[in-house]
């Protein structure tokens, strides 16, 4: 049987226009990127705004066409976007956003929203209000706009709305970065409690490495539009592979305890490239405490590494590398 | 800056070509140019040496580009009312429609634009709604009604002003202060909400947070930043320096172009008509450009051609 | 299985937003408008005089509190018609004139401005290209221009007037209909699988209405003011109907010896137009801040 | 025990008659960092607008602010703009739209230094040249004649750090610093707050919905939920032993980062709408541990144990009990 939900060496560029007279810059969001969901099994995916985790997910859920590569749903090649068919589809996949309110219609009561997909695809809508209950939602907010519900209430009602057809395939973007810290807990087992009873297949995108952890089964891990780790979620968290990486790992911040000794902290300089003016070879080399001639001429390909079989793309996977080889600003300052 | 000037001509040009256009399409589809150029009473003849001379019975694109070529070597047809050529019957006029709407522009200025700001600063107080009334009150009455009003205290009642022409310098002050009243409300209006909206943004608050003198934080931090909103309704009372005075020359009986057009129109006396079409489209086109380009001087963000941090 | 039960603190609605009246000077803008539109709908019924009914005894009478009589309660003009049924009949033509060319620029902006959002590249281009054009020449010496090139026609006035704002509407209803797709509720239905008439006729039109009848009655004024503009230059409504401008016009010619000719429909004019603006004013507070 | 630098004494703050802040009393010592804690309108930043008088008009401000003794709060204008940038500095959540967008960063930094220090002219370049380079800044020499739309957002923030420390203050108030940047760039603006607080023994007063953020930077941390501060304590009693049901709600909510993966114990319900607060305890309609004399009287504040308060009806005793025996 076929992977839930497969993209093979998946790229999009945007023509970023300067002005009328300037050229067009190309901005390369997505670079080759291969992902597989299984069913019933969430895939997170990490990166810093402009990585182009979004994008990925917008490829992913058919709602862009890749410049190149292909994505396949259940086997089937992904239908052109707007058409019949890709219309048809809809029903199987679905997408929860970032910033419920922006995704709800503020004009029209919950109930009516949780509908909507049901009349689109010619379901009975009777389902309505065992779909609020599955997501913690009483009966009575079905009648209630969104802006008379919390943050946390609007989310399980994207939530209803996105599992109304009984989909497949989740992507949520983004879906806890808007809310707060009880809220996002609330979200996060709902989504777990949900995947456990329906069994949807789930890419989960974030920039919350501890949120990644708590609902994924796998993690990949983008840098400048291209995949540069892929992993069980514990072992890309304790022992990250790639540079970039450890930087985001060890960039969590947590409480210092007196006693535990923690591997020192890795700051990174400066900030992510400009997606339009990528560096060469591997995008992270200018970044990197490790970056070898290589590094800069070379894009590094992901492949299981020789050592324990971790998929890297980084030319010194195998290297031992030394955390101490990270300068901080702090001893510029000093 | 270079690129971001580049890319402002480019635009005023393509908006002037389609100003050109909009006036070809116009005349062609009102009906036979040659008949109308010549008059209903022109003998058939006439009227077909007309169409030749013309190029009018040449393919509709020649005549297109023909048309181009005549506007811009600065023939814009007669006047078909007295044969003269009709680009120096309208250059005729504009002095005398700036000696209203120069004055106006400065009334419009020195009044509105303190009255804004005053306004925003002291917002709810027995000013701000003082300023807003007459806000309402400048956008609310029209101009002929607001001059002839004057006209009926000034000139009729009080008999202390000329109700109309052009003889003196006194004859001005009403319709110089008709026009001024009203763009006045209207820019106080404008300047007042620009300054409420800078007023509320975060920089405000890091310049108070950083111990700037209130004064200081208005002056320094937020009149810059008004001003770029505020630039536009003014290029925009630059740009109706000609054509802004229809009405109001009309109501005084002031003879420039504004009136000239409605005469022209009046007797569909169109080359006048198109004439003046164009002269105003390319002033309004030149401050808008002018604007534009204020906008790189007054705003950084929008001079362009610097790159964002590299690491 | 979902979280222990919602908080039985339910949000409950926010302090319900007294139900106050508006402020009196809105008020007295609606209770005006109403009373206009009331004067407009039944101007066959009240008006005491045919507009065009000539009474040539009486000629330019003053009204009764200059010393008229009742017979002509706001006087007569120089034909001897009377001012209060042309009156009548003059708010019945500018109201039509004004709504239907709003109506039309919204209609016509709006279009625009989703189609716009929703093809992009040329035609959102061609779009904004038209919206450029508009902002280059003032409006009423277009609109001089057009009716002298084409003559003129009281279709082809409520059209031209409704050319008046339509890159507004169209302005308006392209940003609105961008973000929602981007980011927003629009986008969100799009990849529920639904068809665009659903998506932009169900969601983003009663999303954007407030936003749009608060651009009408902000543009409703400036139809009235234009429409009066072009009759007062004689180049608007033509005689034998009449409209307030052309009233104003006329009554012009005899404003030293019967200048209520000429005051009472410029009372009206100035009323008019300052009730909408109040109105809008307030509607924008209250349904959208956004705006200026 | 020292005075104080700052003193807050029954803050009390509303807007239009809604209450957002209801009687806050917090201390803070010289070049002790202190994280406040709490979701979004808990009023975690009004306390320190209102602080500094930087709230709009319409706010009402009751209770006393102290600053080394000084009354802030009614002060003249002319005292609380010498106190503003000069002796405490305030950064904000949105370095972008925080700095102004019209002047060049060297410049906005050198009118703080005009204004606090009295220097101008080429030794104000000087020291703004020092200052950014100081924030990590690379090429200062050049940037300092930059626009902030030429900085990416973190440079943006190091420019605020800088300008903030233009007037070489005693304290400094992040708000929120690092919420709109990366996670790689947060770890640089956090490690640099630390590094500069090291060498100048400036206090810090750091505000934060991330608990994680405030553990990493800060030595005490105040949790605040509607309004009112919940409980106080050094940062590892508050990790090792929460005693208010909301600060332990918050921990449990935080995904852990090893171990085996639990179900979170997430806090059921929303924040209290300021129009609608409960006349007890804010938290107990919330709250796993309520009884009835929650839902009657406002909790007051119990001590724990040292440099450790809360205020809960229901831990106190339990707590002190356990200290004793501890």
């Amino acid at each position: 049987m076929s992977a839930l939900l497969e993209a093979r060496g998946v790229s999009r560029s945007y023509r970023l226009r300067r002005g009328i007279l300037g050229g067009s810059v190309e901005v390369r969001a997505v670079d080759h990127v291969s992902l597989t969901i299984e069913r019933g099994r969430t895939l997170g995916l990490v990166g810093e705004s402009g990585c182009g985790k979004s994008t990925t997910g917008r490829l992913a859920l058919g709602l862009e066409r890749p410049d190149s590569g292909e994505v396949r749903f259940d086997g089937t090649p992904m239908p052109s976007p707007n058409s019949a068919e890709w219309r048809r589809s809809r029903a199987r996949m679905q997408m929860v956003f970032q910033d419920p309110l922006g995704a709800l219609d503020r004009r029209l009561p919950i109930g009516a929203q949780v509908a909507e997909p049901l009349e689109i695809h010619g379901l009975d809508n009777a389902r309505v209000i065992p779909l609020l209950e599955s997501v913690g939602l009483r009966r009575d907010h079905a009648a209630r706009y969104p802006h008379e519900l919390s943050g946390g209430q609007r989310q399980r009602a994207v939530l209803a709305r996105a599992l109304a057809t009984d989909p497949a395939f989740l992507v949520c973007d983004e879906p806890i970065s808007a809310l707060d810290v009880s809220i996002q807990a609330q979200v996060m087992n709902l989504l777990t409690d949900i995947q456990a009873e329906r069994g949807v297949g789930m890419l989960f995108i974030s920039h919350d490495l501890r949120a990644v952890r708590q609902v994924s089964h796998r993690v990949a891990v983008m840098y400048l539009g291209r995949i540069v780790e892929e992993g069980e979620p514990d072992a890309v968290l304790h022992r990250p592979a790639h540079p970039y990486s450890r930087a985001l790992v060890s960039a969590i911040p947590q409480p210092r305890r007196a006693g535990a000794r923690f591997a020192p902290r890795i700051v990174l300089q400066g900030d992510p490239p400009n997606p339009a003016d990528r560096p060469s070879g591997c995008a992270f080399h200018p970044r990197c405490a490790f970056a070898t001639d290589i590094c800069r001429a070379v894009v590094p390909e992901l492949a299981p590494r020789a050592s324990d079989g971790r998929t890297v793309a980084c030319h010194r996977a195998d290297d031992d590398l030394p955390a101490e080889a990270w300068t901080t600003p702090l001893e510029r300052v000093a | 800056m270079l690129r971001f000037t580049a890319t402002r001509l480019v635009r005023a040009a393509i908006t002037i070509v389609m100003v050109v256009t909009f006036a070809f399409v116009v005349l062609r589809l009102s009906g036979d140019p040659a008949q109308i150029i010549m008059g209903a009473d022109a003998p058939p003849e006439a009227v077909d040496a007309f169409r030749t001379a013309w190029g009018l019975d040449e393919p509709l694109w020649v005549q297109y580009i023909s048309y181009f070529g005549a506007i811009f070597s600065g023939d814009l047809g007669r006047s078909m009312r007295d044969g003269r050529e009709a680009i120096v019957l309208v250059l005729e006029r504009i002095p005398a429609t700036l000696a209203l709407t120069v004055p106006a522009l400065v009334i419009k200025l020195a009044l509105g634009i303190p009255a804004g700001i005053l306004a925003a600063l002291y917002r709810n107080s027995a000013l701000d709604r003082a300023v807003m009334m007459f806000a309402v009150a400048g956008f609310t009455i029209p101009s002929f009604v607001l001059g002839l009003l004057l006209v009926l205290l000034f000139a009729v009642q009080l008999g202390w002003l000329p109700s109309g022409g052009q003889e003196s310098w006194r004859h001005a002050i009403l319709p110089v202060i008709t026009l001024g009243i009203g763009g006045a409300a209207a820019l106080a209006r404008f300047t007042r909400s620009a300054m409420l909206e800078v007023l509320g943004q975060p920089y405000i608050r890091t310049a108070s947070a950083k111990g700037v003198a209130w004064r200081r934080v208005v002056a320094n931090h937020a009149l810059p930043n008004a001003a770029i909103p505020t630039v536009t309704i003014i290029g925009f009372m630059f740009g109706s320096l000609i054509a802004g005075a229809v009405v109001v020359e009309s109501v005084f009986s002031w003879p420039g172009v504004g009136r000239l057009l409605v005469t022209a129109v009046a007797n569909r006396d169109l080359a006048v008509v198109q004439c003046i079409l164009l002269l105003v489209a390319m002033t309004m086109i030149t401050a808008n450009l002018v604007v534009d380009l204020l906008y790189g001087v007054l705003d950084p963000r929008l001079r362009g051609g610097a790159r964002k941090a590299e690491a | 299985m979902p979280e222990a039960p919602m908080s039985e603190v339910a949000l409950g609605a926010p302090p319900a937003r007294k139900r106050e009246l508006p402020p009196p000077l809105v008020m007295f803008g609606l209770i005006w408008i109403g009373l206009m539109l009331v004067v407009a709908l039944a101007a066959d019924l009240i008006s005491p005089f045919a507009y065009t009914a000539l009474d040539l005894r009486n000629r330019l009478s003053p009204p009764v509190f200059m010393g008229g009589d009742w017979l002509h309660p706001l006087g007569t003009d120089e034909l001897g018609r009377d001012v209060l049924s042309r009156l009548i009949y003059s708010i019945r033509t500018s109201l039509i004139i004004a709504f239907g060319a709003t109506i039309v620029g919204a209609v016509l902006g709006t279009t625009l401005g989703f189609l716009a959002a929703h093809f992009r590249g040329i035609v959102e281009n061609a779009v904004m290209a038209l919206v450029d054009f508009s902002a280059s020449i003032p409006f009423l010496i277009l609109a001089l221009a057009v009716l002298a090139f084409f003559g003129n026609s009281m279709l082809l006035f409520v059209l031209l007037l409704g050319l008046h704002a339509w890159e507004r509407y169209a302005r308006i209803a392209r940003g609105l209909a961008i973000s929602a797709s981007a980011q927003g509720y629009a986008g969100a239905v799009r990849q529920l699988g639904a068809r665009p008439l659903r998506v932009y006729g169900r969601h983003i039109l009663p999303n954007i209405a407030s936003t749009l009848i608060v651009s009408m009655t902000l543009a409703f004024p400036e139809v009235i003011l234009l429409e009066s503009g072009l009759s007062f230059l004689g180049l608007g409504v033509q005689p034998p109907a009449t409209s307030l401008g052309n009233m104003v016009g006329f009554g012009r010619e005899y404003l030293t010896r019967a200048p209520w000719i000429l005051l009472a429909p410029a009372v009206v004019i100035v009323l008019t137009t300052l009730s909408v603006s109040l109105i809008g004013d307030w509607l924008r507070d209250r349904l959208d801040p956004t705006l200026r | 025990m020292t005075a104080p630098l700052v003193s807050l004494r029954d803050l009390h703050v509303s807007f239009d008659g809604q209450p957002a802040l209801r009687g806050i009393d917090l201390d803070l010592a010289r070049g002790e960092a202190l994280g406040l804690v709490g979701e979004s309108g808990c009023g975690k930043s009004v306390t320190w607008l209102a602080a500094l008088g930087l709230l709009p008009g319409k706010a009402r401000v009751t209770g006393s602010v102290k600053l080394d003794g000084q009354e802030l709060l009614g002060a003249p204008p002319a005292t609380l703009e010498r106190v503003r940038g000069g002796r405490v500095a305030m950064i904000f959540q949105d370095p972008a739209s925080s700095l102004n967008p019209v002047h060049r960063v060297g410049t906005q930094i050198m009118e703080a230094l005009a204004l606090h220090r009295g220097i101008t002219g080429a030794a104000a370049r000087a020291e703004a040249r020092r200052l950014l380079d100081l924030v990590g800044i690379p090429d200062a020499a050049r940037r300092i004649d930059a626009y902030p739309h030429e900085f990416s957002g973190g440079q943006n923030q190091r420019a605020m750090i800088a300008m903030a420390l233009a007037g070489d203050p005693e304290m400094l108030v992040a708000d929120e610093p690092t919420t709109a940047l990366d996670v790689t760039i947060q770890a640089q603006i956090l490690e640099l707050l630390r590094a500069l607080r090291r060498e100048r023994n400036m206090a810090l007063v750091l505000i934060s919905h991330d608990l994680g953020v405030v553990a990493d930077s800060c030595e005490r941390v105040a949790v605040m939920y509607a309004g009112r501060i919940v409980e106080e304590a050094p940062v590892e009693r508050l990790f090792d032993g929460p005693a208010h049901p909301y600060a332990q709600g918050l921990l449990g909510a935080l995904p852990p980062l090893d171990g085996a993966r639990r179900r979170l114990s997430a806090i059921p319900g929303g924040v209290p709408e300021p129009w609608a607060m409960p006349k007890g305890c804010a938290f107990a309609p919330r709250c796993p541990a309520r009884m009835g004399a929650c839902e009657a009287e406002m909790p007051s504040d119990v001590p724990v144990g040292p440099a450790h308060r809360a205020a809960c009806l229901r831990v106190a005793p339990a707590r002190m009990t356990a200290m004793q025996h501890a």
